[in-house]
């Protein structure tokens, strides 16, 4: 399963364009408005703007390289719990979405 | 039984049971005074009864003095004791202060007061003497 | 006659009274219960108190209502009544009865005015809230329940040890600022820690809040880590050590949300991160500061109750909210869609939400202290809320590819809750001023300045913007199956590894001792069982004749021993 | 139009000059009239009537007492140490309270007909000697002359025996005249002891006896004095191992009989055993002088424990509950022998929650045989199902004897187990301790029993309804109370503080 699909629907387009024009308002904002600094560095422009984007990146970033350390496979923790799961198995580990379903609907 | 063909017995006791009650009202009265009291006297009430139930059979003895009459004897006697208590309280004064009972004359209250209390003694004694007699009577059949 | 009993009180009894009732009155009278604790707690002013003495000496004070605890106590009644609106339809009677009982003790927790009943009732959350993991009625979650039960009773361990040393210490049991410095002290901060789920020991929370019921994460979320911070800003304002904790706490989550697939597990990240900020509030200790921890938990709790209720509804009606599995189902649940999405413009913060107006305190706080690298990782962190609440769990939820999955709108009850929860994160975010006149300290702060929004926005739009950007150029890391590893692996792993062999060694030697405590407990059984069962001679009462010996003998024995 | 409201206030007001000797009159009042209606419902209105009335009274009265301090009624108006006085203090109202509070609670619920050897027409007998008991105890209890308290314990007891052996067990009889046995015994050694006492003071004043014994210095006869009246009372109270009597005559006497020999009759000894101790001989001599601690402490600790290992192994739940109380018996002069404030209080508070316990278990007990028709724990399997609100009276009935927070039992063992350590006996407190372990093993097995067990097939345990209403509301107005007194501790500990304090003069 990929990521989005290619083709962005109209309607999506049309939230793009507003968030694109937002954008552009905040820009020129940021230099219209006085933004009453409490530190050096908020007097950068666009501080925010670009602090907010890297932000945003970086933790994405971090977070796909977290993936090789930290993810494993879903049932990592019922594989690993040897004889006490053979004699209890797991009813939720990986079954059938519509049994689950069904089984969920009975109990939630 | 054979002390109901026991003539000397039964003629003795029966001679010398007014004495018994005689004398036990004697001891009733005297406590105004000195030794003595219902709780006596009721005493030597009672043994007259159980003489003559003893010479003359229980059966007897319950047809002068019938169970039942003992048993409410017994009740009636206390009953006395504490209502004259009451009255009493309801004439103004303590619990048992007899000098109430005739406001006027409180020494003669006093002794009204305690011919009540000692009737109502004699009677719940020599009641329940009776009736102790009566059961342990009854027992042996 | 509402002032003799403590607040929460009602709930906890309502909620065993629920179970035995059915139907519609079981209804009236779950939603009546936080009606009525609210209107209770409206009617005991500030500086009330109740105080039980059931030994000379020992002063209990199981009621104290101040500014600090009023402010939670409504939102926490709030929350009560949401969750149970959301999970009327729920027909297992139990999950209702342990929400609304697990809601009062967390109440009645909060005006706790000394350590001891503090205890009882931190206790009694942990206890109540079980058996809404309970309810789930897996295996899996059986055993995530057993996992959560010991923790928060550690948890609760901790602080009544904690607070035995403390009394020894001071002879106060009395339950104000208490600060650290003392064995005592750092237990009982320990005990807070664990709740609020301080770093590595925050496993519990990602581990039990997704293995809930689609309504018992519903009141998971709101109470026992918000108890928490009510502790710590009571005992432990002005801490510095929580500053730097509270940042740890903000940052870390994010990037493990970023990869986590379950959403609910998302949420429960998502919610140690937000908890930062308010231990962060609480590290700063100023007034303002402190006023914005209050504030942000108020807001936090709706938005966040709101969020698991979206989620909680997906569950009931796909069946799963794995983010694989999920996908286009704002196409059939609109309304749960719309909510989703006002919680998540509230907890990430937008101008005319709810987080707005009480985040932006704590950063207010921060900059007013000059904290600059604290300052700096709170911006961070919102940039990361933005990222894994605000659009993370709606989008995957309700848009990006379409899982084909066309459940049901939610049912009408939970549309109710989450509506109430919706209106109220934007009515906060509007009509701020009731909330602020309820704060703890005197408020002086005005969130919508110019300058508060387009700093705020700019932030917003722009990682938006790099969303977009970075989705454009598949960057982005696809939702996939997997397990993420958190705090909780030390102690779901290692521990019971290491515990195998340790567990292995002291069986040995205990099953010894055990085989000879049984044999001798065999023995003296079987002596006493002689003598005392009824032939025995100490079992039945001994003839008259003995007896009446016994008591010249005694009367011999002790004038002798008198004379002696 | 006011005038015979007024007068109905004043005459009330008059009335309530009277409360100190009305709380003896009215039950003893109360015993003949019951006899002589001869109709069980009416006596049963007679008699409950009276009890309610004299529990209002007595609680009138611990108002005063609270208020004013002591209160005295002159009878026939004689002053004191010549005429009898009855005398209220905290502590014997507090005394009079439970022993009124049970006989209302005793008399007036439903008897079960089936628990008396007397032929159904003559029930009313048992109220008669109900109310008699009543008024002995209670007599006991008020009245501030020695010998005086030695006429209402015959009074009580002659009442008590026939009590028990109006019970319809075959072994009543036996364990009746057992019972009458050692209490003449006991009532002997009480007597010869006030002899001595008279001998040496000439005055049976309680209160001029404790002013004149000051200045006596034949310190042997003293002893000998206070060593008969000890071990007579003993016996009265059952003290281990002069206990012998208790077990058959509160396990073959009717339950209701036990609930309300168990909740008074002990109680009112262990007040008279106060009262001897601390009012007339005072705390000086009798624990420096006569070293009571020597031999009372560890008395109370084999009590503790005999008592509780006996329950144990029972196989009768009133058998049970009898030994249980020589246990709780033990933690009564326990705190005696402790000779602390705490300790006092525990045992005070003690005697109230004892009362509050003890007498709703036999009333339980009293629900359970009505209905099952046995009284043996093997029968009891799977009880808890069938009769939900009897067993969970019991249950919590039995959380109070184990002492778990939150119910009456924890109150007193607390005050007791500060009590020792006050007074540096951890090895005491410790015990205390422990022996709370054992009642945890007595009261599993009635649970186990009664939830865990299933009912054996075709036993009546699995048919039973739950007990009657009126027979439930007084068993549950007890666990109520025993649960209310767990928490609210004013008017029990609270109390038996003061108490406390005036019979060891330390009040302020």
């Amino acid at each position: 399963m990929t990521s989005n699909e290619s083709s962005i629907p109209g309607s999506a387009r049309k939230w793009l364009r507003v968030l694109f024009a937002t954008c552009a308002v905040l820009v020129v904002a940021d230099f219209v408005f006085d933004k009453h600094p409490h530190f050096g560095f908020e007097k950068l422009p666009l501080f925010h703007a670009w602090f907010g984007f890297a932000a945003f990146a970086f933790i994405v970033a971090v977070g796909a390289l977290l993936r090789f350390v930290v993810a494993r496979s879903e049932d990592y923790y019922e594989r690993h719990n040897g004889s006490q799961r053979s004699a209890m198995p797991s009813e939720d580990a990986e079954v059938e979405p519509e049994a689950r379903e069904a089984e969920d609907h009975r109990r939630v | 039984m054979r002390m109901r063909e026991n003539t000397i017995l039964r003629v003795a006791a029966k001679s010398l049971l007014p004495f018994f009650f005689l004398f036990a009202f004697y001891v009733q009265f005297h406590g105004d005074f000195g030794p003595g009291g219902g709780f006596q006297a009721g005493v030597i009430f009672a043994a007259g009864v159980v003489l003559y139930g003893l010479i003359y059979g229980v059966d007897a003895a319950k047809a002068v003095i019938p169970k039942p009459w003992v048993e409410v004897g017994v009740a009636l006697g206390v009953l006395i004791w504490i209502a004259t208590g009451v009255a009493t309280m309801l004439e103004g004064g303590r619990y048992l202060e007899y000098g109430k009972l005739d406001v006027a004359h409180p020494v003669h209250g006093q002794h009204l007061g305690i011919l009540f209390v000692e009737f109502g003694v004699l009677m719940a004694v020599a009641s329940g003497m009776t009736l102790i007699f009566y059961l342990f009577a009854e027992r042996g059949r | 006659m509402f002032e003799a009993v403590p607040p929460g009180l009602f709930l906890v009894l309502g909620g065993v009274l629920a179970l035995f009732l059915r139907g519609s009155l079981r209804s009236a009278v779950l939603i009546a219960l936080p009606i009525l604790g609210a209107v209770q707690l409206a009617l005991l002013p500030n500086g009330f108190s109740m105080q039980w003495q059931p030994f000379e000496g020992y002063l209990f004070e199981v009621v104290r209502v101040d500014a600090l605890s009023r402010v939670f106590g409504y939102v926490f009644y709030l929350a009560a009544l949401i969750s149970v609106i959301f999970s009327l339809h729920v027909k297992d009677t139990m999950q209702q009865s342990a929400g609304i009982a697990y809601a009062g003790s967390g109440v009645a927790a909060l005006f706790a005015g000394d350590l001891v009943t503090l205890f009882v009732w931190w206790e009694l959350t942990a206890v109540t809230s079980v058996f809404l993991i309970l309810a789930r009625r897996t295996d899996r979650a059986t055993r995530t329940a057993l996992r959560y039960l010991v923790v928060q009773v550690l948890s609760g361990v901790l602080l009544l040890a904690g607070t035995l040393l403390h009394y020894g210490e001071t002879g106060s049991l009395a339950f104000g600022a208490l600060g650290l410095g003392s064995l005592g002290r750092d237990l009982i901060f320990v005990a807070f820690g664990i709740k609020a789920a301080f770093p590595l020991l925050n496993g519990w929370l990602q581990d039990a809040y997704p293995e809930a019921t689609a309504t018992g994460s519903v009141w998971l979320s709101s109470f026992t880590t918000k108890l928490a911070i009510y502790a710590l800003a009571r005992g432990y304002a002005g801490t510095e050590i929580l500053i730097p904790i509270g940042c740890v706490m903000t940052v870390f989550p994010v990037f493990f949300a970023v990869i986590e697939n379950d959403l609910r597990r998302v949420l429960a990240y998502s919610l140690n991160n937000q908890l930062g900020f308010m231990v962060v509030g609480i590290g700063i200790g100023t007034e303002l500061a402190l006023n914005g921890t209050a504030a942000h938990a108020f807001a936090h709790i709706l938005y966040k109750s709101l969020l698991f209720m979206a989620m909680g509804a997906v569950l009931y009606r796909a069946g799963t909210v794995k983010a694989s599995e999920l996908g286009g189902l704002y196409k059939s649940m609109p309304w749960t869609a719309t909510f989703c999405i006002i919680g998540a413009a509230a907890i990430s913060a937008f101008p005319l939400f709810s987080g707005f107006t009480s985040k932006s305190m704590i950063l207010s706080a921060a900059a007013e202290g000059h904290h600059d690298v604290v300052f700096l990782i709170l911006l961070f962190a919102s940039a990361g809320v933005l990222e894994h609440s605000g659009i993370k769990i709606p989008y995957f939820a309700f848009f990006a590819h379409d899982s084909g999955k066309r459940p049901k709108e939610a049912p009408k009850n939970m549309l109710v809750a989450m509506g109430i929860a919706a209106a109220l994160c934007i009515g906060l975010g509007v009509f701020y001023g009731p909330l602020y006149a309820l704060l703890p300290y005197r408020v002086d702060y005005t969130p919508y300045t110019m300058a508060h929004i387009v700093t705020q926005l700019q932030l917003l739009v722009f990682a938006i913007l790099a969303f977009l950007v970075l989705q454009k150029l598949r960057l982005y890391p696809s939702e996939r199956r997997a397990t993420i590893l958190g705090a909780d692996w030390f102690y779901r792993r290692p521990l019971p590894a290491i515990g195998v062999r340790v567990g292995i060694a002291c069986a040995f030697v205990y099953l010894t001792l055990v085989g000879m405590a049984a044999a001798i407990t065999r023995r003296v059984g079987h002596v006493l069982r002689k003598l005392y069962q009824p032939p025995g001679p100490l079992g039945e009462p001994w003839p008259t004749g003995p007896a009446a010996l016994v008591a010249a003998i005694l009367l011999v024995v002790y004038l002798v021993s008198v004379y002696v | 139009m006011f005038a015979p409201l007024a007068d109905w206030a004043s005459s009330l007001e008059a009335l309530t000059e009277h409360f100190p000797v009305l709380v003896v009159v009215l039950p003893m009042l109360a015993a003949p009239l019951c006899f002589l209606v001869r109709h069980a419902n009416l006596a049963r209105a007679i008699g409950g009537l009276a009890a309610v009335a004299c529990f209002a009274m007595v609680v009138q009265l611990l108002g005063r007492v609270l208020d004013e301090g002591v209160v005295s009624y002159r009878l026939g108006g004689w002053p004191p140490p010549l005429g009898i006085e009855y005398r209220y203090d905290l502590i014997n109202t507090f005394v009079a309270l439970i022993v009124s509070a049970m006989a209302a609670i005793v008399i007036p619920f439903g008897q079960n007909p089936r628990a008396f050897a007397v032929p159904p027409g003559r029930h009313n007998v048992v109220y008669a000697v109900y109310a008699l008991c009543a008024a002995g105890l209670l007599g006991m209890t008020v009245t501030g002359d020695l010998f005086n308290i030695y006429v209402f314990l015959e009074i009580s007891s002659l009442s008590a025996y026939t009590l028990v052996a109006i019970g319809s067990e075959r072994r009543a009889l036996m364990s009746a005249f057992s019972y009458l046995t050692m209490g003449t015994i006991g009532g002997l050694f009480f007597l010869i002891g006030v002899g001595m006492l008279y001998q040496m003071t000439g005055t049976l004043n309680i209160v001029d006896l404790s002013e004149r014994l000051a200045d006596v210095s034949s310190v042997r006869t003293l002893s000998v004095a206070f060593a008969m009246l000890f071990i007579g009372l003993s016996i009265k109270l059952a003290v281990f191992p002069l206990h012998q009597w208790l077990p058959n005559a509160y396990t073959f006497a009717p339950p209701k009989v036990s609930a309300f020999l168990a909740a008074t009759a002990t109680k009112v000894a262990f007040y008279v055993m106060l009262r001897v101790i601390f009012t007339i001989f005072g705390r000086e001599r009798s624990f420096e002088q006569m070293n009571l601690d020597r031999i009372l402490l560890p008395l109370s600790v084999a009590a503790m424990f005999m008592g509780s290992i006996a329950a144990i192994y029972q196989l009768n739940i009133k058998r049970l509950l009898a030994y249980s109380s020589i246990a709780q018996i033990g933690y009564m002069t326990l705190g005696i022998s402790l000779n602390s404030e705490s300790g006092l209080v525990g045992g005070i508070v003690h005697l109230f929650n004892h009362a509050v316990m003890k007498g709703g278990l036999f009333l339980a007990v009293a629900c359970i045989l009505f209905r099952l028709g046995s009284v043996k724990i093997e029968d009891m399997r799977g009880l808890g199902r069938r009769m939900p609100w009897t067993m969970g009276a019991v249950l919590i009935f039995g959380l109070g004897l184990i002492g778990v927070p939150g119910t009456v039992g924890f109150v007193s063992k607390w005050y007791l187990v500060v009590g020792a350590i006050e007074r540096d006996l951890h090895v005491v407190a410790f015990l205390t301790l422990v022996s709370s372990l054992l009642a945890v093993v007595y009261v599993w097995r009635l649970v186990e029993v009664a939830w865990f067990s299933k009912a054996s097939e075709g036993s009546s345990a699995q048919t039973v309804r739950e007990a009657p209403l009126a027979m439930l509301l007084p068993v549950w107005l007890l666990a109520l109370a025993s649960l209310w007194f767990g928490i609210s501790t004013d008017h029990s500990a609270g109390i038996a503080r003061l108490a406390a304090q005036q019979l060891l003069g330390t009040a302020p």
